[in-house]
């Protein structure tokens, strides 16, 4: 392996995937790759894959945590389908991991992890170095924790902590490798450990150039790479997950309403982040309110939006399953309240730590009545905040509940995030009701919504409840005549909503025969493979509504302009259902149900599947 | 910049009970006791000093949920079960409103049981009234929580097999700060209930004796009438000895065994007879399971403690953050965390 | 109006309407009518009116209590759109019912109870019986109440007790105008009073003689009817409400499947009777479970389903809401559950004592993640006993929980249903695993059924759970491939339920160009506006599917078959939904949300307006 | 005709340990307090005398819930906070198995609370084993209803605003016929604990105080290390006295106020020291309000009274209907009511 070191390769994109057991530091790891790699121009995309298990023995399949990301001097849309390196500090890691690794890929790994118990414990009946099972990759496997524990022996650590520095090794020869600077590491190390545990700092910094040392030094690794800068909009950038970006959004869209906010929320995988961030931000006057069960968070947000806050309740599948008796409330109140449901793996607990887009049906339609609501989806962790802002514009525009649907994947899932500036973004217009001359609760404005008379408004009393109201009044009313009044002015509130639906984007081709149609967090996967293909000449579209409910109104005609629509869902069809439903057509339907994302590969395969058919 | 109204609040000091009743027709069947306290509550409110548009009656469902609609104030009639914790959310929001929740034995112990006990273990300040009428009025007659042992109903025809609850031990095993319990036959001691727990910080519970013509007729008339009462309810008063009777002849010792048993004060001497302690939650939790026969039935406050409210505690804690970030703004929220900048 | 009675006249339908304050007894006026009638071997159909109001106060309109009944010598489809004749016992009843009569109807009031204060309470403003506003009927005004007394004068009942009796006055005049036989009555009341109130018993009896009495002595009317015998099937006969049916059907699918039913709810309008009336039941050893809420209601279903029990759960809308998650769980547990949702207005607490069709959508789709489950509906009070019994049908056969839709109209109508001889039905197979050799609990049958194997089986110990089980074994799996199968697996089963679906029935004649589809209990008006315009030689077929989910195979070629479709719902157009993302057909709609059922001249009108835009 | 199987119920004389232990890998983390409940619960089912295949394990979600994968029973690892309403309908359907309950403080009081307290009012024959750790553990560490007040945790950075439960007080306002605590660090007296509960007919409510060592480590240590066990805990013996301290020689005596004070037995006198009475409610809660550091925690049976059970009386109820009408049958029952018969 002593070749001469060659000058540095460009390359355009890269997959590293960092997989370790649970203990091994590999989230911090990939994080640190990834602020490196953002800070130094490149565009990324990230996906940490969590053991479900509570903390499974060490050692074990079970236990192994993973961290994925893509960077590149391009537009990045995922995390990556299949890694170019892989970084596998034990056999278990190993064993996961390798089967997504591309072939020629690059294997790293801490020789020193695969003793006898380890292989073991990963299941490995025979060496993997020598029984020509790796014989598809280019393996490199190093003494990381010997050499660790070498370059840190002078600070005299106890064993066990001298240990846990080897991710730091690991992550230096990946640096050299890449080319990465090492500046950021450092000093987020320094201001991690440096006040508290000077030695620490000082280890894991040593730690870190002796990896990076280790490439550039043994040459082992025949070249290292550099991956030019993204040309990215000129601006401050920071890392949002989905979660986090639900949470600024929300903060953000009361910020621009002038009302407060207040969250109700019971924990739940993958949403529980949501409560923790904005559980935070006590200091901008947020309220956060951990309730007793899914029932009383929606409920403590609608005590809350009746008294005037910028109401949001946060979940996931089995929780947005219990809110739903008491969203039919909200939608016969008529009150704004955002409920941010975080796709997860059904059915019932299902596949709790994985992603999925199953929850489509059950937003539109999981209410006893006719009882409409509109329903948004996420494209991205940054798409998030976006979406959170749009939903609370809908909620308070309309005086109505709304859906926003994101996932395990984006919820997770990490990207560079431009800031924006707050002073820019258009204000959402929120006027009180005051005026005790003529108050009528169920009187409607031009969008057919009603007025927000708040408690504590002199002159203002009124009652409200769950019965079916009369019109304008709002007293409790039985006239046949007037529930049909009702009934048909809520679906018609709610279709008013169409008219802030932007004009649908037919992304590529306009005259591509195919279309590709997707919604919520399969975005990344669906444009990359279009991006993809389109690059190689083929002609397509991708179209992506924002709005699940409504369609937006220029939907069905652009549809019915191409000569096929392929649908990629991580579910069995919904929105494929709810698009023949509105307008009678038949598309091509991908579903996956694996509790994972979609690959662009995945897509792309599916995409020319269906040129093929087409001729 | 806030969208919110600014107001002077109105003037509370001419209010009458007059007030307080909306222009709703009330649906209650003729002789229900829920007319008692509703009547007892139009009567109280206007003499706590508090402005009208600041209060908030917000109920489940049930007959006794029906409340707000009667009332001149804010109001919401909800879903079954869930108006401890809709009230949970705008008083934690907006802790300058008096918020009340009416609710039902069915509404408030079967259903909502959680909402309750956790409304009451977090000791939000809401007022949480239970018309207690041992049946499911509304839903024409089944068997509640409360409904007593073997009691026939539409749905236990042969008798219930369910053991029932007692409202105010499930209130002090779960926390309750503020634990009475009144008679809707009684409006003066209602009211003086009403009042002590409107003014009190913190959850506020009151169990509210309640009868039910229809379909549970009769169900106190034992503790409840004019004629009885003497005999079979203890006034429990903090600081003053346990008496009853109608002539205050007998009173309530303890034995060494820790139980309580019925004296004759002039024979034990009125220095012997237990004193109600509101600070104490066993007395009160042993008070609380004293009925007849064998014992009279304690009415008022079981136990009143001044413990920091739930919203007082978020408001602080609010407070101290702001102090500590006193340039904190969503702006430099959004800039925070991990960020770079291009060039 | 002294003219000469003339001989009986002879008609083939009737509709009559009791309508009186909630303390006149109307309830049950109609229900010895509609007995009475049964006996004598018409056919009817009987709809109960209740006010929404706990006990609104006397004399209000709020507080009328309604009964129609339509009874026939034909077959008899529903309670009858308007009314032929009006019982009204004070103005209020008057005031409510008066509307729908039938132009030149026939209105009967008690004369006493036309006082000022009561027509006040009503809001007449002026006499109805000078002001010209009741031109169009024929009013036969009776002082009732005093003849009521007279008439039992003899007996000295205290006032209170013998007003209450007027009731059997009207009666005995309606028996005397449809040449009603008084014996059923007679000892129905015998039986009721006889023993312990004996003076009662005879101050009815004498009150029912009087009234009839007084039809056939005064001559007031100017004749009297007959309606013959229906061509009714012989065999015995009862009269079944449809909640009444539903607790029959359960009981009876028990016995078929040779379990022991086990029922876990918690009361709410209009479903409590089931629960009422199956907790009767305890010698035949039914367990009834009145649970905290319906989470519970639900949940208990589920543990004695898990210990073999023939499980059921019944609700209405809201409950329906807290069960979702449940559902989620049972539907992964694959063990056999029916959950009966008898409709109501919505949405969220809505119109709780009115009828509606609109929680179609929540039953099919009100689950988190991709969930199935089969979905039928009943179309008469009668047919619940038999959905009933297909609902465990196919729970037991297929494992998995079912949804069994009736609404508040089925629920509280009534109809003469032929009773059935258990020993004459089908059974429904049922077999417990409880060979341990080789058991595994996901293993399945050809049907894709899994095992069955309930604590207390020797050695046949096993765990499952919500989360996403292994294939076979049913150990927790996270493994992607096989959420995949399992999703497919479950997907398929519930597919496979089309195999027990019988050949769609096509009413009326099969060439027509225009079919009418229905679902559930607007079964009747359809069937009998479609009989009413065949009569007129109108070609029309009548389509009403008893599964919504799965969808019976040959359905959509069957619909596609026709020129148009009509789909009147009492929902905003569920089933249209539903069968343009099945078929992509597009249906012509007609749906009503005013709380009350279909008319048969509604249907017929919305048929006409079809045939006429068809050309 | 039934078509249950019949069978001869194997014989548990041969039962051990290892009979119960299921062939999944147990994944909690290493030195985590449910390994001990787990090794407890297999001690103790062999010693029953019940056959293996009548045992049933019911659980929510959270870590302590993955419990019933690691048993050689029946198990169900159901939904979160509903194991006690399905092993509801599972006692009630089949009276004979036994059933039990395995819970945490998020799963049992917060989002299972309402049925949890419908369980133990009914006094339905389930084992609830609660295994309080004070935090939820499988969703990585949030704040839950037993969590000391100003906890701070992922979802509280500043600190709860909660008040906590009291896990024995709720059981006791509630109406638990059997309420007991004790520690996963002292396997014996958890066995000891276990049997009592597993033995008693009704429900049986045990807390279990569990350490999380990932996400709230220590929690309980003052209470349950060896070292100071003796002196901050108090074994509650019924017909015993009140006596703790490393040499027994401290004890509990009641004030004139009702309120338990910690004496020297050898300053009072033995015969003065508070005899724990288990039948005695109000007892049972002042002792659940005991707590260092002003009082030993007491552990062991709290409550523990005979009652029939829920499913006893079903079950009376079912064989007396059944024995009035001994024709009865589906047949007649659907010829019943008012029928008529065309000719
Ligand atoms: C989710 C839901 N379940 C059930 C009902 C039906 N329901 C309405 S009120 C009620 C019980 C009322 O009893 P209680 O709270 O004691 O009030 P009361 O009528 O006796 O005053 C029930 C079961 C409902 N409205 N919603
Ligand atoms: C309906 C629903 N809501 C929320 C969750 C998420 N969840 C799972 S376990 C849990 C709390 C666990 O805490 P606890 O019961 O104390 O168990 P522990 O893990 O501490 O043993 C939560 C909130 C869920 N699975 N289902
Ligand atoms: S049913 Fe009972 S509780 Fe309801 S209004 Fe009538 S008397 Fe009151
Ligand atoms: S997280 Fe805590 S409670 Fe859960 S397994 Fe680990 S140590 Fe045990
Ligand atoms: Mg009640
Ligand atoms: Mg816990």
């Amino acid at each position: 392996m002593s070749e001469v070191a060659k000058a540095p390769q460009t390359l355009e994109s890269v997959t590293i995937r960092f997989a370790g057991d649970s203990g091994d530091g590999m989230q911090l790891t990939g994080t640190q790759f990834t602020e490196t790699s953002a800070v130094m121009g490149n565009d990324l995309s990230t996906f940490p894959d969590f053991p479900s298990e509570i903390r499974a023995p060490a050692g074990t399949l079970a236990g192994v945590s993973g961290f994925q990301l893509q960077f590149s001097s391009q537009e990045v849309h995922t995390h990556g389908d299949a890694p170019d390196v892989l970084v596998a500090m034990n056999p278990a890691a190993l064993k996961v991991a390798v089967g997504d690794l591309k072939e020629n890929g690059i294997i790293i790994v801490d020789r020193d992890a695969f003793t006898d118990k380890n292989m073991n414990l990963a299941g490995y009946e025979s060496d993997p170095f020598s029984d020509g099972s790796l014989a598809a990759y280019r393996v490199f496997d190093i003494e990381i924790t010997k050499l660790t524990l070498n370059a840190i022996q002078e600070l005299g650590l106890p064993q066990k902590q001298a240990v846990r520095c080897k991710n730091f090794f690991a992550l230096g020869t990946v640096y050299w490798l890449f080319s990465r600077e090492l500046q950021y590491t450092e000093s987020w190390i320094e201001s991690k450990f440096g006040a508290k545990t000077p030695s620490l700092a000082k280890a894991n910094k040593l730690a870190l150039n002796a990896g990076y040392n280790y490439g550039l030094n043994t040459h082992i690794f025949p070249n290292n790479y550099v991956i030019a800068q993204a040309p990215v909009e000129k601006g401050l950038y920071r890392k949002v997950t989905g979660n986090e970006a639900v949470g600024l959004g929300a903060v953000t869209a009361a910020e621009l309403a002038g009302v407060e906010l207040f969250l109700g929320s019971y924990p739940i995988t993958p949403a529980s982040e949501i409560l923790h961030f904005l559980s935070h931000q006590r200091h901008l006057g947020v309220k956060t309110f951990q309730a007793e069960d899914e029932i009383a968070g929606i409920c403590s947000a609608i005590g809350a939006s009746y008294a005037g806050a910028a109401a949001l309740t946060t979940t996931s599948g089995p929780g947005l399953a219990l809110k739903t008796e008491a969203m039919g409330l909200a939608t016969i109140l008529e009150i704004p309240l955002v409920i941010v449901n975080v796709q997860r793996g059904g059915p019932s607990t299902g596949l709790p730590t994985k992603t999925e887009q199953s929850d489509l049906f059950q937003s539109l339609f999981a209410r006893n009545g006719d009882s409409p609501m509109p329903v948004l989806a996420a494209t991205s962790p940054g798409d998030c905040f976006w979406a959170t802002i749009e939903a609370f514009r809908v909620a308070l525009r309309y005086m109505t509940p709304v859906v926003l649907l994101t996932d395990g994947y984006l919820a997770q899932g990490s990207a560079p995030w431009k800031v924006p500036q707050i002073s820019e973004l258009e204000k959402i217009p929120v006027e009180f009701a005051t005026d005790p001359e003529g108050f009528q609760p169920y009187a409607r404005n031009e969008d057919l919504s009603r007025p927000w008379a708040i408690p504590g408004t002199p002159g203002m009393m009124h009652r409200v409840g769950g019965l079916e109201k009369q019109n304008i009044t709002g007293h409790v009313s039985h006239d046949p005549a007037n529930h049909q009044v009702m009934s048909d002015l809520r679906a018609e509130k709610i279709r008013k909503v169409q008219d802030m639906i932007p004009a649908t984007e037919v992304y590529g081709d306009a005259d591509a025969k195919l279309a590709v149609v997707g919604w919520g967090g399969s975005f990344g996967a669906i444009r990359g493979a279009v991006d993809h293909l389109r690059a190689q000449g083929v002609k397509l579209a991708h179209i992506h509504p924002r709005f699940l409910n409504p369609l937006p109104k220029d939907l069905g005609e652009i549809l019915a302009g191409f000569d096929r629509i392929l649908l990629p869902e991580l579910n069995m069809g919904q929105l494929a259902y709810v698009l023949r439903a509105n307008y009678g057509i038949e598309v091509a339907r991908y579903n996956k149900l694996e509790g994972k994302p979609f690959k662009e590969a995945e897509i792309v395969t599916a995409i020319r599947a269906q040129l093929e058919e087409m001729g | 910049m806030s969208n919110y109204p600014i107001f002077e609040p109105t003037d509370p000091s001419g209010l009458t009970r007059k007030s307080f009743v909306s222009n709703q027709e009330v649906r209650w069947c003729p002789g229900c006791g829920d007319y008692a306290v509703l009547a007892s509550v139009q009567k109280v409110l206007p003499e706590l000093g508090i402005p009208q548009e600041d209060f908030v009656f917000i109920s489940g469902i049930g007959c006794s949920s029906r409340f707000p609609y009667y009332m001149e104030t804010f109001g919401m009639h909800s879903i079954h079960g869930r108006a401890p914790a809709i009230a949970s959310g705008t008083k934690a929001f907006r802790p300058n409103l008096n918020v009340w929740v009416m609710t039902g034995d069915g509404d408030g112990l079967s259903i909502g049981g959680n909402h309750l006990i956790h409304a009451i273990r977090r000791n939000i300040g809401l007022k949480i009234i239970l018309f207690n009428n041992r049946i499911y009025g509304l839903t024409k007659g089944q068997y509640s929580p409360t409904s007593e042992m073997g009691k026939k109903s539409k749905s236990s025809p042969m008798g219930t097999v369910d053991y029932p609850f007692n409202p105010i031990s499930v209130a002090l095993g779960t926390g309750g700060t503020f634990v009475a319990r009144t008679m809707d036959a009684n409006p003066k001691h209602m009211q003086e209930v009403l009042k002590a727990a409107a003014l009190h910080e913190g959850t506020a519970f009151v169990e509210v004796l309640q009868n039910c013509v229809i379909f549970n007729d009769g169900a106190f008339t034992d503790v409840t009438s004019r004629q009885s009462r003497g005999e079979n309810t203890l006034d429990l008063v903090d600081g003053k000895p346990l008496l009853f009777g109608n002539k205050n002849e007998k009173g309530i010792i303890l034995d060494k065994k820790m139980r309580p048993q019925v004296v004759k004060v002039d024979e034990v001497g009125l220095e012997n007879i237990l004193v109600h302690d509101a600070d104490n939650e066993a007395m009160a939790f042993m008070l609380s399971h004293m009925t007849i026969p064998n014992h009279p039935v304690p009415m008022g406050v079981f136990r009143s403690v001044a413990r920091p409210s739930y919203e007082q505690l978020l408001e602080d804690q609010i407070n101290t953050a702001k102090a500590k970030k006193p340039n904190a703004s969503v702006q430099s929220l959004l800039e925070s965390g991990y960020t770079w900048r291009v060039e």
